[in-house]
C-alpha cells in the first residue's frame, strides 16, 4: 500500500516534471531554418555533384581528360573524352559526362584528380520531375556559366 | 507477401492468427517484416523476415578495389558510418602494416564518438517514437543536427561520410571544428539531463521498459549479440576495451553495464554511452597532437598480401567486423561484413515469445536495429 | 577463469587431430604450427592448411588469435568445445575457393569476457557442399547458416529451416559463388 | 491543357480545380515509409531544423489509404518491390510519388554489371513525379522536392527559387 | 404546448420516426444475415425505444436505455463477436430445414403478436385521476431505496453474481 | 379519441411492444447462433419494458413504479448478456463455433 | 415533463450551428494542435498556407474531400460508411446540452449530465463498428482495445459523476454552473467542504476523459507504432476526416463537461463579469492542456492502462464517493 502510494506520488511528480520541460521548450525560439525564403550556406567541403574547374589563365577547363577520375569512380558514372589539338601539349576535354543518378558522392574522383580540375559544387537542393537532367554534361555546363 | 493493410482471412481454425508486421510498418524502422503468430495480443511466435534492403555489399566487395569499396562502408549502417569505415580501413591497415599518424587516430576517435552520439540520438528518438512519444525525437534530432553540422563541415556529407582513408583521414580538422565540438560537448550535458527529466524518469516510460523483454546474458552469448544489448545483459563486452584498436587505450572511459537485461537496461546503457562518448571526445580534444593526418607512402593502388585480415570495431550497435580475404590482387577475394544488428535481431524470435505486441515493439526498439545493417 | 589462447589451441589440437594418412602414424605431439603471419592461402591453393592444424596467429596483423582447421564432421564438436569455453558465436561465413574446387566454412568466435578471437574452419568439396549445422549449440548460427546457404549454396545438414534469409524467398541462385554471373 | 476557357461554367470548374489543386498541394501527407539511408534524411526533414510542417506535409500517415505522396527513400530491391508496388496500389487517387535519392532513381551506387538484387529505379515499378538526386540528398532537397511537386500540382511556383551559392 | 402552429405535426412526425426506428431496428436485428448488423439493429431499436420512452414522459429511462443497451449491451455483444469471430453461414443448412424453421418461427411469432396486440388494443386505459409522485428521477430514487429496496438489493446481487459468474466462465473456458 | 395525437395513444405503443416481442421470438427461434438468439431475447425484453412503461404512463397511480421496474429489467438484461456472452466465449473456446447446434454434443 | 417541441426552427438553426461549431472547432483545433506541437518542438508548424498557416485546415479539408473514397474489399460497406457519422453525431448531440453561458445553451435539459453520458457511450460502439467493418487485422485489434479501454474508464468516470451528483444534487448542467457562482473558491474543484478530495476527483475525471477520447498517452486505438493507424487504417479521404473531426469534437465535449462540472462553467474566477467568454477560456485552456499532455508523454502500455483504471482509479473514485457521502451526511446533519 505504502509502496503503491509512493509510486503514484513519484509517478505524478515525474509527469509534472516532464510537462515542465516541454513548457520551457515551448517558449524558446524556433530552430527552423526558413529554407525556401533564405538560402543556406553549405560548408566549404560540401559534396554536391562535381563540376569542372576553370583555368583562370585560359578561361577553359583545366581538365585534360586523363581518365583518372573515371577509373577511380566506384560506380563508373564518369565518361571523359578529350582531343589533342595541334600545337597543344595536352589534350583538351571535349566531353565530361556525369551520370549523377549513379553517383555516391564519395569523392574518389576529386581525390584522384592530379590537377584539381574537378571540384564539388554546392548544389544541395536539386529536385526535378525530369530524370534525364541527371545526365550532366559538365563541359557544356562550364561553357554556359562563362556566358 | 501482404504488406498492411492486410485483410482478414476467413476465421482461422486455430485460436491464433497471423499478423504481418511490415515490410512497411512504422515500428520496424525501414523494412523488416515480422511474421507474428498472435494469440489475441500475445505473441506466440515472431519470425523476422529480412532481406528487403539487401544491397549486395559483400558481392560489391569482390568487385571493387579497396578504395572503391570505401563508400559502401558508409552505407551498411548509415547511422554509424564512421565506425564501419574505420573497421574496413583498419583491416587494410593491418594487412599492410600501415602506421597511422597519431593526429589521424585522434581525429578518428573524435569523429567516431561524435558519430556514436548521433547514432544513439537517432535511436533515442526512434525508440521514443515507437513508444508513442514524438517530441523527444525532435529534441534528439535537434541535438543531432549540431553533430551533423560539425561532421559535414569536415567531411562534406551529413550521413555517409566516407571520411577515413587507408593510413589516415581525408582532410585535417580545423579550429572551427574544435571550437564547435567543445561547444557541443558543453551543450550536450544539460541536454542529457533534459532527456532524463523528460523521458527516463517518466513513470509511463519506466512502466513500459522496466522488466520488459528481458534477455539473459546466456541468450546474448549464444546468439552473438553485442553492443548495448549484451552490455544491458550484464557483460562488459566492448570492442574498444577487449580488442583495443586505434588509440582507445589512451582514453579513460567506462563501459556502462546493467545486469537486468530488460529494455530499460539497454536504454540506460545507450544513454550512459552518450555520456562516455562525450568524455572521450573531451579527452581527445585536450590531447589532440599535431602532425600529418595521412600516413606516408600509401600506394595509390593497394594490393594486400595474401591471407585473411580481420578488424573489429565497436560500432554504435555493437561489434562490427570486416574480414578481408586477399589473393594479392587489387580486388579482394572476399569481404565478409559481420554486422551487429544481424546477431542482435536473430535473438528476437526467442526473446519475444509470449510477449504482448506493444512490449515486443518496445523490445524491438530497444535492440536498435538498422535494417540495411542486417540485410547488407 | 577465461582461457588463454594456448590452452584453447592445445585443447583443439588434441581433440581434432589431422586425419592420419593411411600409412603414417599419428604425430606424437599435436601439430601446433605457430606462424606469425596470416594464412597466406591463395585461391589456387584453396586454403593451404590441412584439417587438423591449429595455428596461433599474429593478432595485430590478422585480428584473430587462433585458427583451427577441422573435418566437416567435427564442426559440431568444435562448436560445443567453444561453447564450453564460454565463447560467443561471431559469425559463420563461406569462402569459395573456386580454382581449388573447394568451399571453406569459417566459424568465428569471440569471447564476451576476454580478448580472444578464434576461427574454426572446415572445407568441403565444391560439388557437394554439405556440413552439419551447429545451430543446436549456438542458436544464433541459424541465421548465419541460412545466410551462408543463400550466398554460397552450402547445405547445413539438420538445419531447422534452410530457407533464403536475405535473398527473395524463391531465389535459387548463390551470388557469392565465384562462378555466379548476374 | 487548353488555357482558353470560353464559357462561364468551365471557368467556374477551372476555378474549382485550381482551388482543389491548391488544397492538395498544401496538404501533402506522406506515407511513413523509409527504406534506407535517405529515410533518415526524410526524418530529419520532418524534424525541427527543417520542418516540412511549414508546408503542411508533416502529417506522416502510416496507412497508405490516408497518404497522398509516397516518398521512396532508399534502395528498393526485388524482394521489396512487390511490397512497394502493393503500397502504391493501396494508396488512393490522387497520389504522387517522390523518388528520393539515387537508389530510388536508378539503383544508385548499387548498380554494377552482374548485380542481382536492386531495382534500377522505382520508375520501373510505377510512375514517379519528382526525383531528388543525392546520396543521400539533404533535407532541403526533400523540401525542394515537395515544392516541386506542388508546382506540378498547381502549375505555378509559389516560393522563391534558391540558387545554391 | 407551444404557439408554433406546426409543432403538433412535427411532434407526430418525430414520434413516427421513433416508431419507425424501433420497428426497423427490430427487423434488422432479427433478420440480418450478418450478425454484426443484427447488433446494429438492436442498437437502432434501442435508440427508437429511447425516443418512445421520452414520449412516455420518462426521458430518464430513455437515456438509460441508450446508456445500457447501446453503451453496454451492444458493445459487449460486439466484443464477444470479435473474440469469438462468428459469422452465420447460411449455406450450411438445407433449404427445407431453413424454410421449416422460418415457417415455425413466423407462425409462433405471428400468433404471439396477434394475441398480445389484441390484448393491448382492448386493454384498459383509464388514466388515474391523481398521481402519487411526479415520476421524476428523484421520485424513482426514493422509491428504489424505500418501497423497492429489497428488489434493488436483489438486482444488485444478481448483477454481482452475474459479473463473477461471467468472469469465472470466461476464464475457465481458456485452456 | 382521434383528436389525441398518436403519441398519446397507448394502442400505438402496445402495437410496437407486441411487435418487438414477436420479432424477438422470431429471432430466438429462427437464429442458429447463440449471439443471434441472445439478440432475440434482448428484443423480447425491450418489448416487455415498453409494455410496462405504457401501463406506467397511462394507468399507474405512481409513475415511479413502472420506471423502477424497467430499470430492474435493464439491469437483468445486462446481467443476462454478461453471463450469456461469457458462456458463448467459453463454448467458442472449446468448440470453435457458436452455432447452437454444436451444443448438442454436450448432451448426456 | 411534457415532450413539446419548442420552435422546431430553432432546432434546425441549432443543428446547423452545432455542425458549424464542430466543424470549425475540429479544423482549427487541428491547426492549433499542429502549431502547438510545433512550438513544443521548437519549430513553427504550418506557416505557408495563408497567414500563419491559417488556411492549412482549409487545404486539408479540400484535399480530404477530393480524395478518392474506397471501401476495402471484404468490408461491410454499410457499417464502414456509417461508422464515422455515428462517431460524430453523438458528440454533436452532447454539445447541444452544454451551457456556454447563462442563456447560451442550445437545449437546456434537466437531465443534461445523463445525456452527456448516454450519448458519449455511443461513440465507442461506432469506432468499434468502423474497426470491425474494415476487416483489417490492425483495425480489429484496435477496436477490441477501444472497447476494453472505454469500458474500463467508463466506470471511474461514472463514479466521479455520481460523486459530483451527490455534491450538486442535480443533473441540470445550467443549475450546476449556477451553484458555482461567486469566485473560483466556489467552483466544485475547490468544494473541499463537500469532499476534501475534490481536486483529486477532477484529476481522475481528466484522466478518464483522456482515455475515453483516445488521446495520448492513452491513444491505444491509433497506436501507430503497433497498429499502423488502428481502427482508421482503412479509412481514406473524408471518412478519415470525419473520424478526425469527431476526435476533436469529443475532446471539446470532454473539456466542456469538465469546465461545467468542476471549473464553474461561465462563471468568472473573480466573481464578477461572468459570461461565455470565461467558459471558452476555460474550455480552450483545458484543450490546450490535453494537447500539451499529448506532446509530452509516450504512450502507455495497454495493460498498464487497464491496471491504472482497475487498480488505482476505480478504488480511488469509490473511496472518494464514500468520502463525499460521509461528508455530505456530516455537513447535512
Amino acid at each position: 500500500m505504502r509502496a503503491t502510494l509512493r509510486e503514484i506520488v513519484l509517478g505524478c511528480r515525474s509527469l509534472l516534471v516532464g510537462m515542465r520541460v516541454t513548457m520551457v521548450e515551448f517558449f524558446k525560439p524556433v530552430v527552423t531554418v526558413p529554407y525556401p525564403h533564405e538560402a543556406l550556406r553549405m560548408p566549404e567541403r560540401y559534396r554536391g555533384p562535381i563540376e569542372l574547374v576553370r583555368d583562370p589563365a585560359t578561361g577553359r577547363a583545366i581538365c585534360y581528360a586523363c581518365q583518372l577520375c573515371a577509373r577511380a569512380c566506384p560506380s563508373g558514372c564518369i565518361t571523359v573524352e578529350g582531343v589533342k589539338r595541334e600545337g597543344e601539349r595536352r589534350k583538351r576535354v571535349t566531353q565530361y559526362q556525369l551520370d549523377f543518378s549513379l553517383c555516391s558522392l564519395c569523392g574518389a574522383c576529386v581525390e584522384a584528380c592530379p590537377d584539381a580540375a574537378i571540384r564539388f559544387s554546392k548544389r544541395y537542393n536539386w529536385a526535378t520531375p525530369h530524370k534525364e537532367e541527371f545526365l550532366l554534361d559538365l563541359v557544356r555546363q562550364l561553357e554556359q556559366e562563362s556566358r | 507477401m501482404t504488406p498492411p493493410p492486410a485483410t482478414v482471412q476467413a476465421p482461422g481454425s486455430g485460436e491464433t492468427f497471423l499478423l504481418n508486421l511490415g515490410p512497411q510498418h512504422p515500428a520496424t524502422h525501414g523494412v523488416l517484416r515480422l511474421k507474428l503468430t498472435m494469440d489475441g495480443e500475445y505473441i506466440t511466435r515472431a519470425e523476422p523476415v529480412c532481406g528487403y534492403v539487401h544491397r549486395m555489399h559483400e558481392k560489391m566487395g569482390e568487385n571493387r578495389k579497396y578504395a572503391q569499396f570505401l563508400p559502401n562502408t558508409s552505407r551498411i549502417d548509415y547511422l554509424s558510418a564512421m565506425h564501419y569505415t574505420h573497421a574496413f580501413v583498419g583491416a587494410v591497415e593491418r594487412a599492410l602494416g600501415l602506421a597511422v599518424p597519431p593526429r589521424a587516430e585522434y581525429i578518428r576517435v573524435i569523429t567516431s564518438e561524435l558519430n556514436r552520439i548521433s547514432s544513439h540520438l537517432v535511436w533515442f528518438g526512434a525508440f521514443l517514437l515507437d513508444l508513442g512519444g514524438f517530441t523527444p525525437l525532435l529534441y534528439a534530432f535537434d541535438d543531432r543536427e549540431q553533430i551533423l553540422d560539425l561532421l559535414e563541415a569536415i567531411t562534406g556529407s551529413r550521413l555517409t561520410y566516407c571520411y577515413y582513408r587507408f593510413g589516415g583521414v581525408c582532410h585535417d580538422i580545423d579550429n572551427a571544428f574544435l571550437e564547435g565540438t567543445r561547444a557541443f560537448v558543453a551543450r550536450m550535458r544539460p541536454r542529457l539531463r533534459l532527456y532524463h527529466e523528460l523521458v527516463t524518469d517518466n513513470i509511463i516510460l519506466r512502466n513500459r521498459l522496466i522488466g520488459i523483454g528481458p534477455i539473459p546474458l546466456e541468450l546474448c552469448r549464444r546468439y552473438g549479440a553485442t553492443g548495448p544489448v549484451i552490455r544491458g545483459s550484464g557483460a562488459a563486452y566492448d570492442v574498444r576495451k577487449t580488442e583495443p584498436y586505434s588509440v582507445y587505450p589512451q582514453f579513460d572511459f567506462d563501459v556502462p553495464v546493467y545486469p537486468e537485461g530488460d529494455s530499460m537496461a539497454r536504454y540506460r546503457v545507450r544513454m550512459d554511452e552518450i555520456e562516455q562518448s562525450l568524455r572521450i571526445v573531451e579527452q581527445a580534444l585536450e590531447r589532440l597532437p599535431s602532425g600529418p593526418v595521412r600516413a606516408e607512402g600509401v600506394p595509390r593502388v593497394l594490393k594486400l598480401p595474401a591471407g585473411e585480415f580481420c578488424c573489429a570495431v565497436e560500432a554504435a550497435r555493437g561489434r562490427f567486423a570486416v574480414r578481408i580475404v586477399s589473393d594479392r590482387r587489387e580486388i579482394p577475394w572476399r569481404v565478409k561484413l559481420r554486422t551487429p544488428s544481424f546477431s542482435n535481431l536473430s535473438l528476437f524470435e526467442e526473446a519475444s515469445r509470449g510477449m504482448m505486441l506493444p512490449d515486443a515493439i518496445a523490445l524491438l526498439g530497444s535492440l536498435d536495429l538498422v535494417i540495411p545493417d542486417i540485410d547488407r | 577463469m577465461t582461457p588463454s589462447p594456448e590452452q584453447i589451441a592445445r585443447e583443439l589440437a588434441s581433440r581434432f587431430p589431422p586425419s592420419p594418412p593411411a600409412d603414417a602414424p599419428p604425430p606424437a605431439a599435436p601439430a601446433l604450427a605457430s606462424t606469425g603471419g596470416p594464412a597466406g592461402a591463395t585461391p589456387a591453393e584453396g586454403g593451404a592448411a590441412e584439417a587438423g592444424t591449429v595455428r596461433m596467429l599474429d593478432y595485430a596483423r590478422c585480428g584473430c588469435h587462433l585458427e583451427a582447421h577441422v573435418q566437416p564432421a567435427q564442426v559440431v564438436a568444435a562448436a560445443a568445445l567453444m561453447d564450453q569455453f564460454g565463447f560467443a558465436l561471431d559469425t559463420i561465413t563461406g569462402l569459395d575457393w573456386l580454382p581449388a574446387g573447394r568451399m571453406e566454412i569459417v566459424y568465428d568466435f569471440f569471447h564476451p569476457h576476454a580478448t580472444l578471437r578464434v576461427a574454426v574452419r572446415t572445407r568441403v568439396p565444391r560439388d557437394q557442399p554439405d556440413v552439419p549445422t551447429v545451430s543446436s549449440i549456438f542458436p544464433g548460427a541459424n541465421w548465419h547458416e541460412r545466410e551462408t546457404h543463400d550466398f554460397f549454396g552450402i547445405r547445413f545438414l539438420g538445419h531447422p529451416g534452410l530457407t533464403p534469409l536475405l535473398l527473395p524467398e524463391e531465389a535459387a541462385f548463390h551470388p557469392l559463388r565465384k562462378d555466379f554471373t548476374g | 491543357m487548353d488555357s482558353k476557357t470560353p464559357s462561364s461554367p468551365v471557368v467556374t470548374f477551372a476555378a474549382l480545380d485550381r482551388l482543389l489543386a491548391a488544397g492538395r498541394a498544401n496538404s501533402l501527407w506522406p506515407l511513413t515509409f523509409g527504406l534506407a539511408c535517405c529515410a533518415i534524411e526524410m526524418m530529419a526533414a520532418g524534424a525541427s531544423r527543417f520542418d516540412i510542417s511549414r508546408f503542411g506535409a508533416e502529417v506522416f500517415r502510416p496507412s497508405p489509404r490516408q497518404a497522398d505522396v509516397m516518398i521512396v527513400a532508399g534502395t528498393v530491391n526485388w524482394k521489396m518491390a512487390p511490397a512497394v508496388k502493393t503500397l502504391y496500389d493501396q494508396m488512393l487517387e490522387p497520389k504522387w510519388v517522390i523518388a528520393m535519392g539515387n537508389c530510388a532513381i536508378s539503383g544508385g551506387p548499387f548498380v554494377f554489371p552482374g548485380q542481382y538484387a536492386v531495382v534500377e529505379g522505382v520508375d520501373k515499378l510505377f510512375p514517379v513525379d519528382v526525383y531528388i538526386p543525392g546520396c543521400p540528398p539533404r533535407p532541403e532537397a526533400l523540401i525542394e522536392g515537395i515544392l516541386e511537386l506542388e508546382q506540378k500540382i498547381t502549375g505555378k511556383r509559389r516560393w522563391p527559387r534558391v540558387q545554391p551559392a | 404546448m407551444t404557439s408554433f402552429p406546426a409543432s403538433a405535426i412535427v411532434a407526430e412526425a418525430i414520434f413516427g420516426g421513433f416508431v419507425a426506428l424501433t420497428v426497423a431496428g427490430a427487423l434488422l436485428a432479427a433478420l440480418a444475415t450478418r450478425i454484426l448488423r443484427s447488433v446494429c439493429g438492436l442498437a437502432v431499436c434501442s435508440l427508437g425505444l429511447a425516443g418512445l420512452y421520452t414520449f412516455l414522459h420518462s426521458p430518464f429511462l430513455g437515456l438509460m436505455q441508450i446508456l445500457i443497451y447501446i453503451g453496454a449491451v451492444c458493445v459487449t455483444i460486439v466484443f464477444a463477436i470479435m473474440l469469438a469471430e462468428t459469422e452465420e453461414s447460411a449455406g450450411r443448412e438445407s433449404r427445407r430445414r431453413r424454410l421449416a424453421w422460418g415457417g415455425t418461427a413466423l407462425a409462433v411469432s405471428g400468433c404471439v403478436f396477434w394475441g398480445v396486440a389484441r390484448l393491448g388494443w382492448d386493454g384498459v386505459r383509464a388514466a388515474p385521476a391523481s398521481r402519487a409522485t411526479d415520476g421524476s428521477v428523484g421520485a424513482i430514487g426514493v422509491s428504489l431505496l424505500t418501497t423497492h429496496g429489497l428488489a434493488f438489493e436483489l438486482i444488485s446481487l444478481v448483477l454481482l453474481v452475474a459479473i463473477l459468474g461471467a468472469l469465472l466462465v470466461a476464464r475457465t473456458g481458456r485452456h | 379519441m382521434t383528436a389525441l395525437p398518436f403519441h398519446d395513444q397507448p394502442r400505438v405503443y402496445f402495437l410496437v411492444a407486441a411487435f418487438l416481442l414477436a420479432v424477438g421470438i422470431f429471432g430466438l427461434i429462427r437464429r442458429r447462433t447463440l449471439v443471434g438468439m441472445l439478440i432475440g431475447g434482448e428484443l423480447m425484453m425491450a418489448g416487455a419494458s415498453l409494455n410496462v412503461m405504457v401501463w406506467n404512463r397511462f394507468t399507474a397511480p405512481d409513475p415511479a413504479v413502472g420506471q423502477v421496474l424497467v430499470l430492474f429489467l435493464m439491469g437483468l438484461a445486462a446481467a443476462e448478456v454478461a453471463i450469456l456472452l461469457s458462456i458463448i466465449i467459453a463454448v467458442y473456446r472449446n468448440y470453435r463455433s457458436i452455432k447452437a447446434g454444436v451444443l448438442d454434443e454436450m448432451k448426456g | 415533463m411534457s415532450v413539446s417541441l419548442p420552435e422546431p426552427l430553432r432546432l434546425f438553426a441549432l443543428l446547423a450551428g452545432a455542425m458549424a461549431f464542430v466543424g470549425l472547432n475540429a479544423a482549427y483545433l487541428v491547426w492549433a494542435e499542429r502549431k502547438a506541437a510545433g512550438r513544443f518542438q521548437r519549430r513553427p508548424g504550418p506557416t505557408e498556407a495563408g497567414p500563419a498557416g491559417l488556411l492549412q485546415p482549409v487545404a486539408d479539408v479540400l484535399k480530404l474531400i477530393s480524395k478518392q473514397l474506397m471501401v476495402p474489399p471484404g468490408a461491410d460497406a454499410v457499417l464502414f460508411r456509417a461508422a464515422p457519422v455515428l462517431v460524430l453525431v453523438p458528440a454533436m448531440i452532447c454539445l447541444a446540452v452544454i451551457p456556454f453561458g447563462e442563456r447560451w445553451v442550445a437545449r437546456e435539459m434537466p437531465l443534461g449530465l445523463l445525456v452527456l453520458f448516454a450519448f458519449g457511450s455511443i461513440q465507442v460502439m461506432a469506432v468499434m463498428l468502423g474497426g470491425w467493418a474494415s476487416r483489417n487485422k490492425y483495425a480489429i485489434i484496435s477496436a477490441a482495445r477501444i472497447v476494453s479501454q472505454d469500458v474500463a474508464y467508463e466506470i471511474p468516470m461514472l463514479l466521479v459523476m455520481i460523486t459530483l451528483l451527490m455534491v450538486t444534487g442535480t443533473m441540470d448542467l445550467g443549475e450546476i454552473v449556477r451553484q458555482q457562482a461567486g469566485g473560483f473558491w466556489r467552483w466544485h474543484l475547490f468544494r473541499l467542504d463537500a469532499n476534501p478530495l475534490m481536486p483529486l476527483t477532477f484529476v481522475i475525471y481528466y484522466i478518464c476523459m483522456l482515455a475515453e477520447t483516445n488521446r495520448a498517452p492513452f491513444d491505444m486505438a491509433e497506436a501507430e507504432s503497433e497498429l499502423v493507424a488502428g481502427a482508421y487504417t482503412e479509412y481514406s479521404g473524408m471518412g478519415f476526416g470525419v473520424f478526425f473531426m469527431a476526435e476533436y469534437a469529443n475532446i471539446v465535449v470532454g473539456c466542456a463537461t469538465a469546465t461545467v462540472l468542476f471549473l464553474g462553467g461561465w462563471q468568472s474566477p473573480i466573481g464578477v463579469g461572468s459570461g461565455p467568454v470565461w467558459f471558452l477560456a476555460k474550455l480552450y485552456g483545458l484543450v490546450f492542456s490535453v494537447i500539451w499532455v499529448r506532446w509530452t508523454f509516450p504512450r502507455t502500455q495497454f495493460y498498464g492502462l487497464l491496471n491504472l483504471s482497475w487498480k488505482i482509479l476505480i478504488p480511488a473514485s469509490l473511496f472518494i464517493l464514500v468520502l463525499s457521502g460521509a461528508a455530505l451526511q456530516l455537513s447535512g446533519s
